[in-house]
C-alpha cells in the first residue's frame, strides 16, 4: 500500500490550505503522490490521497485520469516525452522518438525498457516549437534543438548514467 | 519597418529576472503610478489604448474590465499561462525572462479591477518557468510588493502561481477556472460568462500573460503612448513566436499591421536554400492556414487575417514549406485536437475522434473517395455546436487544409502515396 | 362508490408548490410559429414542455443541473444567426424560437449521428431497446445511412458498478445524468467520468462502489442501455410489459411509481413525478416491493388448521365461516392490523369488529419502533409500512386506543381466545415477525389474514387459519404517507385470484350473501371519478410527463 | 319506401347432385392404381426404373423437400458449438401464433452477454409463417426442410433448444453464417 512520508503529508496538508478550495489542491499533491510513488499513479495512490485529503476518490480519479502529466501505468527512471505536434512533427519529432525508442529498447509507447531505465511517450505541444524537436524528460526543463543522432546520443547518456538517474529532480 | 523591442525591451539581460535587475529598468515604477490613479482611470486608459486579449480571441481588455458587476462580491483575476496552443511559446518566452514584468502588470490590473486575489494558471509541463515565476513571487512577497497595503497604497492583493498539469483544453477561460477549482478542466456553460461567475461563481477576469504585461507600458506611455505602434483597430506591438520552415524561429516583437512575409524573410532569415513557401498557420494551429499566394498580402493584424479567413490567434506563425505533405501535417493537427478534446460535448469529442480516424486512414493508405467532402461535413458541422472553441478549433484546420490543398488529399487517396513525399511519409502510429 | 372517510384528521392535500406556484409570472414567447404562456425565467427547453411540445434531448434533466454536452436541444432564435442549446438558454418575452426549420433538424440528425458514430448498435441484447433515447430519437429525427467507416472504440462492458448497477460503457453516451445524480442529489460522489475525449468513460472507484439506496435512479434517467438494473437485466423485453401508476408501499413517504407487469407478474418499478411527495426519484428498496406480490410468494388458497389437521379451501368459504364465529364473540376476539392496508379496509374491518364482533380489542403493531421515525433526509423514511397515518386516524376516529401489552396480557390470561392478524404484506420489513407468531400463536384461535407465504405460519399446530389476501396492486383504495397527503390508487391486475382485499373479507363476514359479494366486490374496484385527481396531487401540474417521458 | 327485394339462388339439383364428382374421384383413383402397377412390377424385377407415379411408400420412403421449405425450426450454432441465439426476443415479438418462449440470461464472457437458457417452440401453436426467421438479426433461427412432426404426447411438441439446435438429424447444429467477428465487421 501507498503511503505518503511525513513530509509529503506536510506538504499535502499545506497545499489543502493554500488555495479558496482545498480540490484545488488536488494536482499539486498528485504530482507530489506520483514522485513520491516512483513515478505513476496507482490506484493506491488515490485511495491514499482521498483518505488524506478527504475528498471523494471519484474525483481525484478524475483529476489524474483528465490530465496527462498523471501517469496511469508504471513508467521507466526516464520518462522521456517527445512533442510530436505540428512543428515538432513536420522536423521529425516523430521520427526522433521513434529511433530512440529502438535505442533504448521500448517497443510501443508506453513501454517501459527492460533495463527499467526509460519509458517514450509522444506528446502534444510543449510550448518550445522554436527549438523542434525537443523533448522533456520527467519534468525537468526542456531538452530541445535535437535530431536522431542528439537523441541516440543523449539515450547512451542516459542508460551510462544508469542507476543514478540523470535527471535531477526525480519525475 | 522593422522589429520593436517595446514589451521585449530588456528581456535579452539576463538580471531582468530578477526583482533588483528589474527595478533597475524601472521596474515596478508603473506599479506605484497605478497604485495612485483611480481604478476607472486605469480601465479607461487601458480602454483608450485600444489593447487587445493577446491570447486568441483578441477580445478588447479594457471591455472585458467594464463587464464585473458591482455587487461587492470579491474579485479574482487570473493569469493565464497555459500556453498550449500548437505554435505558441511567446508566453513561456516572456515568464522566463521578465517574470515581475508580468508580476507588475497583474498588480496593477488587479488594482483596476479592485481584486484582492490573482492566480497565474501555468501549464505543467512548464516547469522551468514555473519555478522562475515562482522565484519571482516570493521575492516580490519579500519586498512588500504582494500582500497587504502595497507600497503603503492601502491595497491588498495576494498572488499565487497554480500549476496545471497537461491540458490544453485548461487554456480555455473557463476550463482553466475548472480546472483552477480543482475539477477536470473541462469548460462551463457560458452564460454566465466568467466576470459575472466565473472562479467559484465569483466575478473573474481571466486575461493572457502578454496581456497583462502590456498594461505596464500603458500605464508609462499612456493610451496615446501605446497607440504609437499598430493600426487603428489592432493597436500596440505584439509578440510573435515563429517556428517550422524558417531559419530563424523564435520569438518577435513587431508592430501589429506588420507585413507577414516580412516577417519571415526579414526577421527570420527567410526559408531553406531552394525551398519555397507552401502555406502558413499565422495563428496557432487553429487558424486556418493560409496559402502562399494569400501570404503576400497579409499583414499581422487582427482585421487583415479576418479579411483572408484567417486570425490572429495567439500569434503563433507556423510555416510549412514546399516539402511538406499538407495530409501529414493536417494529421498531426487532427491527432493533437482528438487528443486534447475534454469529451464533453458530444460534436467535438465524437467528431474529433472521428476526423483523426479518418485522416489516419488516409495516410495509411485506406482512404475511400469521398472522404474529402466527408471530411468538409463532419467539420462544419462540428463548428459552434460546443461550449468552447474547441470544436471550432479543430474543425477550421481541416476545414481549410481540405479546402485549399484539396488536390493533395484527393492524390493520396487515389494512389495511396503523398503527392509531395511519395512513399516517404511518416505513418503515425498510433498511441 | 367508495365510501369517504369520515376521520377528520386525514389531512387535506397540502397545497402544491414550486412548479404550480400561483404567483409565477407569465411571458408570452413564440415557439414554432405558436404564441405560448411560459412562466418567467424558465429555460427554452422548459417551455417546450410547459407547452408540451417535443424536443430533443440527452443530458437534460429537469431534476438536475443544466450540463449542456449533448448539444441536441438545438434551436433558432430569431435574431441568433447561430443555434443555441435550449437548455441553457432562457427566455424572453417576445422571444421567437423554432426547433422545427430544416437547419435545426440537420444539426440534430448530426448531433445524433455524432452520438451514434461510437455506440455499439446492439440493440437486440440491450435492455434498453424499447425505451432508448437514441432509438427514439433516431426514429424521429435521424433515418439516414451513417457513413461511419472506421472502427469504433472499445471500452469495457459488463461493468458491476454497484450491486444493482451494471455498466456498459460502448453505449454510454456520456451525458453525465448519473454522474450529476450522484454528485447534487444522493451526494454519495461514487461516479466520475474518467479520461477524456472520445476514452472518457463512467466508472467508480475500486473499492467505492455505487452502493447507496438511490443507485437504481441513475438506471431510470440513464437515456440509453448504459446502466442497467441487475435486478430487470434480460427478464423481460420492455415492449412485453404494461405499466400502470400506482404508490410504493415500501415506506410512509408513499412515492408515486409506476409498475411494470405482464401476465407472469411485476418486474419491475420506477418513480414517477410528483413534487409534492417524491420528486422525480424513489429509493431502490422501495423498488425491491414488487417481488412480494408476485406468485412465487403469494399464500394462494385459504388454509384451516384444526387439532392436527389441514385442509385447503377457497378464501370465500373461509370469509364465511368466520363470520359466523365472530359474529357476536365480543370482548374475547381481538384484531391485530399492520399499517400495509388501505384506509377504505381499515375503516370496515374495524366498524365490523366493534358492531358485528362487539369488541374494541384492536392494537396496532409496529414493526421497527426503535427506528421507526428515522429519516435519511431524500426519501426513506424508518417507518416501512404505507399507511400508517391512515390506520392511526381510522383508529382515532373510531375511540380505539389499546396497547400491544393489553393483548399479550388478554391472550395469556386467556381472556382473549380469538385474534385476528392483518399481517404484513412486506414480510421483509417486519424482522420481529418470527417473534410476534411465537407470541400470538399462543391464542385458543389465531385467524391469520396473509397475502404472502410464510413457513413459520404454516408449520403452526393448534387452531389456526390462514386467508389470502390481496396485496396494494390487486386493490383500489387510499394511502396516508408521512405527511398526511392521502393518495388514492386504482387495481392494476390480479395475481392470486382467489386472494379477497378485507372489505371484501368483511362483507363475506356479514354473510350477506353472493349477491352482495359480487356488488361489493365490483364496487371496491370500480375506479372512482376523483382517483385521477387524487392520485398523487400536483401530476395534473406536470410540466415534465409527456407522452414520451422525460427518460 | 319500398322494400327491396333480392332473390335469393338456391342451389339446384344438378349443384347438389354429388355422383359425378366421386364417380371421377374413382376414376382418377382407378387411374393411379393401373400406372402404378404398371410402373411398380418392373421396378420391383428390377428392369427398370419408377418413372410414371410420383407416389411415395411413406414411411419407408421419405420425401425430401427443398432445402428453401419452411418446415421444422433450426437454432443455428457458432463455430464453437454454442448457440447463436442472442435472445434478443425478436422472433417472439414478430411471432403472430405466440409460439417461442425464451428465457434470457447473462454470460459468463461480457462479449457475448446474453443468451437464452431456455428457447421453447410450441409447434402445434406454429403457422410456419417464417417471421422468426425474417425478425432475427443474427441468423440464429431458420427454417429447414424437416416437416414430419411425430410425437406421442404433447410435451413432445414442445421444442427446446436440445432439440431446437442440437437434434440427430442436425449432426452437431448447423453453424450460423455470421460468427462473432464477421458480425463486429460488418457492424450488426
Amino acid at each position: 500500500m501507498f503511503k505518503l512520508s511525513d513530509e509529503g503529508l506536510k506538504y499535502v496538508k499545506n497545499e489543502l490550505t493554500r488555495y479558496e478550495v482545498k480540490q484545488s489542491a488536488i494536482i499539486r499533491c498528485l504530482y507530489r503522490a506520483q514522485d513520491e510513488n516512483g513515478g505513476w499513479v496507482s490506484p493506491d495512490v488515490i485511495s491514499h490521497l482521498s483518505a488524506v485529503m478527504e475528498i471523494p476518490s471519484a474525483q481525484i480519479e478524475e483529476v489524474a485520469t483528465f490530465y496527462t502529466m498523471f501517469n496511469k501505468t508504471p513508467v521507466g527512471k526516464n520518462h522521456i516525452q517527445v512533442c510530436v505536434t505540428l512543428t515538432c512533427g513536420m522536423l521529425g519529432g516523430r521520427e526522433l522518438c521513434d529511433s530512440m525508442m529502438k535505442e533504448a529498447g521500448c517497443k510501443k509507447t508506453g513501454d517501459v525498457s527492460p533495463d527499467g531505465l526509460f519509458t517514450f511517450s509522444k506528446v502534444e505541444c510543449l510550448g518550445s516549437c522554436d527549438t523542434a524537436p525537443m523533448i522533456q524528460i520527467n519534468r525537468d526543463p526542456y531538452t530541445e534543438n535535437l535530431n536522431t543522432e542528439k537523441g541516440l546520443e543523449l539515450v547512451r547518456k542516459l542508460r551510462t548514467a544508469g542507476g543514478a538517474g540523470a535527471s535531477g529532480k526525480g519525475h | 519597418m522593422a522589429e520593436i523591442k517595446y514589451l521585449s525591451e530588456h528581456y535579452a539581460k539576463p538580471e531582468y529576472q530578477t526583482l533588483d535587475g528589474y527595478k533597475k529598468f524601472g521596474g515596478y515604477e508603473m506599479l506605484a503610478k497605478a497604485l495612485k490613479m483611480e481604478p476607472q482611470k486605469i480601465i479607461d486608459e487601458v480602454k483608450a489604448s485600444g489593447l487587445r486579449g493577446r491570447g486568441g480571441a483578441g477580445f478588447a481588455t479594457g471591455v472585458k474590465w467594464g463587464f464585473l458587476p458591482n455587487n461587492g462580491e470579491p474579485r479574482y483575476l487570473l493569469c493565464n499561462a497555459d500556453e498550449s496552443e500548437p505554435g505558441t511559446f511567446k508566453d513561456r518566452v516572456m515568464m522566463e525572462r521578465a517574470p515581475h514584468q508580468l508580476i507588475e502588470g497583474m498588480l496593477i490590473s488587479a488594482f483596476a479591477i479592485k481584486s484582492n486575489k490573482a492566480y497565474i494558471y501555468i501549464r505543467g509541463e512548464y516547469m522551468g518557468p514555473a519555478a522562475i515565476l515562482e522565484k519571482a513571487i516570493a521575492e516580490a512577497k519579500a519586498a512588500g510588493l504582494i500582500g497587504k497595503n502595497i507600497l503603503g497604497a492601502g491595497f491588498d492583493c495576494e498572488l499565487d502561481l497554480y500549476l496545471g498539469a497537461g491540458a490544453y483544453i485548461c487554456g480555455e477561460e473557463t476550463g482553466m477556472i475548472s480546472s483552477l477549482e480543482g475539477l477536470k478542466g473541462q469548460p462551463k456553460l457560458k452564460p454566465p460568462f466568467p466576470a459575472v461567475q466565473g472562479y467559484l461563481r465569483k466575478p473573474t477576469i481571466v486575461n493572457n500573460v502578454e496581456t497583462l504585461a502590456a498594461v505596464v507600458p500603458i500605464i508609462r506611455d499612456g493610451a496615446a503612448g501605446y497607440r504609437k505602434y499598430g493600426t487603428e483597430k489592432s493597436a500596440g506591438t505584439k509578440l510573435f513566436s515563429i517556428s517550422g520552415n524558417v531559419n530563424k524561429p523564435g520569438t518577435y516583437e513587431v508592430p501589429l499591421g506588420y507585413p507577414l512575409m516580412d516577417l519571415i524573410n526579414i526577421e527570420c532569415g527567410g526559408l531553406k536554400p531552394g525551398r519555397k513557401l507552401k502555406a502558413v498557420v499565422p495563428g496557432g494551429s487553429s487558424a486556418p492556414v493560409l496559402t502562399a499566394e494569400e501570404c503576400k498580402t497579409a499583414t499581422l493584424d487582427y482585421e487583415c487575417l479576418a479579411q483572408l479567413g484567417s486570425m490572429l490567434g495567439s500569434g503563433a506563425i507556423i510555416v510549412i514549406d514546399d516539402s511538406n505533405c499538407m495530409v501529414d501535417v493536417l494529421s498531426t493537427i487532427s491527432h493533437f485536437y482528438h487528443h486534447e478534446s475534454c469529451g464533453q460535448c458530444t460534436p467535438c469529442r465524437e467528431g474529433t475522434g472521428w476526423m483523426e480516424r479518418i485522416i489516419h486512414g488516409i495516410v495509411h493508405g485506406h482512404g475511400s473517395e469521398g472522404e474529402v467532402d466527408l471530411l468538409l461535413k463532419i467539420a462544419d458541422n462540428m463548428k459552434g455546436r460546443t461550449i468552447c472553441a474547441l470544436s471550432d478549433a479543430a474543425a477550421l484546420p481541416v476545414l481549410s487544409f481540405v479546402t485549399k490543398f484539396r488536390d493533395e488529399f484527393e492524390y493520396f487517396i487515389r494512389e495511396k502515396k503523398s503527392k509531395v513525399r511519395g512513399g516517404q511519409i511518416y505513418a503515425q502510429i498510433s498511441h | 362508490m367508495l365510501k369517504s372517510v369520515t376521520s377528520s384528521g386525514v389531512a387535506a392535500p397540502q397545497a402544491t408548490t414550486g412548479a404550480t406556484s400561483p404567483q409565477a409570472k407569465m411571458v408570452t414567447i413564440s415557439i414554432n410559429g405558436k404564441e405560448v404562456e411560459v412562466k418567467e425565467g424558465s429555460t427554452i427547453i422548459e417551455a417546450y414542455y410547459q407547452s408540451g411540445l417535443d424536443i430533443a434531448h440527452y443530458c437534460w434533466h429537469p431534476g438536475l443541473s443544466i450540463a449542456g454536452v449533448c448539444r441536441l436541444c438545438m434551436v433558432e432564435i430569431e435574431g441568433n444567426p447561430r443555434l443555441q442549446i435550449a437548455c441553457n438558454t432562457t427566455v424572453v418575452a417576445g422571444m421567437k424560437v423554432n426547433n422545427s426549420s430544416a437547419k435545426v433538424k440537420d444539426a440534430v440528425k448530426w448531433g445524433l449521428d455524432f452520438h451514434l458514430i461510437n455506440h455499439p448498435l446492439d440493440c437486440p441484447i440491450c435492455d434498453q431497446a424499447g425505451e432508448c433515447g437514441l432509438q427514439d430519437q433516431y426514429m424521429k429525427y435521424g433515418q439516414y445511412d451513417s457513413e461511419m467507416g472506421e472502427q469504433k472504440v472499445k471500452k469495457h462492458k459488463v461493468v458491476d458498478l454497484g450491486p444493482r448497477v451494471v455498466l456498459d460503457s460502448e453505449r454510454c453516451i456520456l451525458c453525465s445524468r448519473c454522474v450529476r445524480f450522484t454528485d447534487e442529489v444522493s451526494k454519495t460522489h461514487e461516479l466520475g467520468i474518467f479520461n477524456r475525449g472520445d476514452r472518457a468513460e463512467i466508472g467508480t472507484f475500486e473499492g467505492k462502489p455505487l452502493a447507496n439506496n438511490y443507485s437504481l435512479n441513475t438506471v431510470d434517467i440513464c437515456p440509453v442501455g448504459a446502466l442497467t438494473s441487475r435486478d430487470f437485466r434480460f427478464r423481460q423485453r420492455v415492449w412485453f410489459l404494461k405499466n400502470a401508476e400506482t404508490v410504493c408501499t415500501g415506506c410512509s413517504t408513499g412515492c408515486n411509481v409506476k409498475v411494470y407487469f405482464n401476465k407472469e407478474g411485476l418486474f419491475r418499478m420506477k418513480p414517477v413525478y410528483n413534487p409534492n411527495v417524491n420528486g422525480h426519484w424513489m429509493c431502490d428498496v422501495g423498488r425491491d416491493t414488487y417481488k412480494f406480490v408476485n406468485k412465487e410468494a403469494r399464500l394462494l388458497e385459504a388454509k384451516v388448521v384444526s387439532s392436527g389437521k389441514s385442509q385447503e379451501m377457497p378464501a370465500m368459504e373461509l370469509a364465511k365461516k368466520l363470520g359466523a364465529t365472530l359474529r357476536g364473540h365480543g370482548t374475547s376476539a381481538a384484531l391485530v392490523l399492520t399499517g400495509s392496508y388501505s384506509v377504505e379496509e381499515y375503516e370496515a374491518i374495524v366498524s365490523y369488529f366493534k358492531t358485528d364482533v362487539g369488541t374494541k380489542n384492536i392494537y396496532h403493531w409496529i414493526n421497527n419502533p426503535e427506528t421507526f421515525d428515522s429519516f435519511d433526509g431524500l426519501l426513506f423514511r424508518g417507518d416501512k409500512n404505507p399507511n400508517t397515518r391512515g390506520l392511526l386516524e381510522v383508529l382515532k376516529a373510531q375511540g380505539i386506543s389499546g396497547s400491544w401489552k393489553e393483548l399479550v396480557d388478554g391472550i395469556g390470561t386467556g381472556a382473549i381466545k380469538t385474534v385476528v392478524v392483518a399481517g404484513p404484506e412486506n414480510q421483509a420489513n417486519f424482522p420481529d415477525m418470527k417473534v410476534k407468531i411465537a407470541e400470538l400463536s399462543k391464542v385458543a384461535k389465531l385467524v391469520w389474514l396473509t397475502s404472502g407465504k410464510n413457513a413459520e405460519l404454516d408449520a403452526l399446530t393448534g387452531d389456526v387459519a390462514l386467508l389470502p389476501v390481496k396485496s396494494y396492486v390487486e386493490k383500489a383504495g387510499s394511502f396516508v404517507n408521512h405527511a398526511g397527503l392521502r393518495q388514492q390508487v386504482d387495481r392494476v391486475m390480479t395475481v392470486v385470484p382467489g386472494a379477497v382485499s378485507l372489505t371484501e373479507l368483511v362483507d363475506l363476514m356479514k354473510e350477506v350473501g353472493d349477491a352482495m359479494t359480487v356488488k361489493s366486490t365490483a364496487a371496491t374496484e370500480t375506479v372512482p371519478a376523483i382517483s385521477a385527481n387524487q392520485i398523487g396531487q400536483g401530476r395534473i401540474n406536470n410540466e415534465f410527463t409527456l407522452s414520451r417521458g422525460v427518460w | 319506401m319500398a322494400i327491396a327485394i333480392e332473390k335469393v339462388k338456391r342451389a339446384e339439383a344438378t349443384d347438389t347432385w354429388y355422383m359425378p364428382g366421386i364417380l371421377w374421384g374413382l376414376l382418377l383413383t382407378f387411374k393411379s392404381l393401373v400406372l402404378n402397377l404398371i410402373d411398380y412390377i418392373p421396378s420391383v424385377v428390377g428392369v427398370k426404373k419408377r418413372q410414371i407415379m410420383p407416389t411415395v411408400n411413406y414411411p419407408e420412403e421419405k420425401y425430401e423437400y427443398s432445402p428453401r421449405f419452411k418446415g421444422n425450426h433450426v437454432l443455428t450454432v457458432k463455430k464453437d458449438g454454442s448457440l447463436r441465439c442472442t435472445a434478443c426476443m425478436l422472433c417472439a415479438t414478430n411471432c403472430p401464433a405466440d409460439c417461442i418462449k425464451i428465457t434470457a440470461s447473462e454470460h459468463e464472457d461480457p462479449s457475448v452477454e446474453k443468451f437464452p437458457i431456455a428457447y421453447e417452440i410450441d409447434i402445434l401453436r406454429c403457422v410456419f409463417c417464417g417471421f422468426c426467421e425474417e425478425a432475427c438479426p443474427v441468423d440464429a433461427i431458420r427454417m429447414g426442410p424437416e416437416w414430419q412432426t411425430p410425437g406421442v404426447n404433447g410435451s413432445e411438441f414442445i421444442y427446446d433448444i436440445k432439440h431446437l439446435a442440437y437434434r440427430p438429424q442436425l449432426k452437431g447444429g448447423i453453424v450460423s453464417v455470421l460468427d462473432e467477428k464477421e458480425r463486429h465487421e460488418a457492424g450488426i
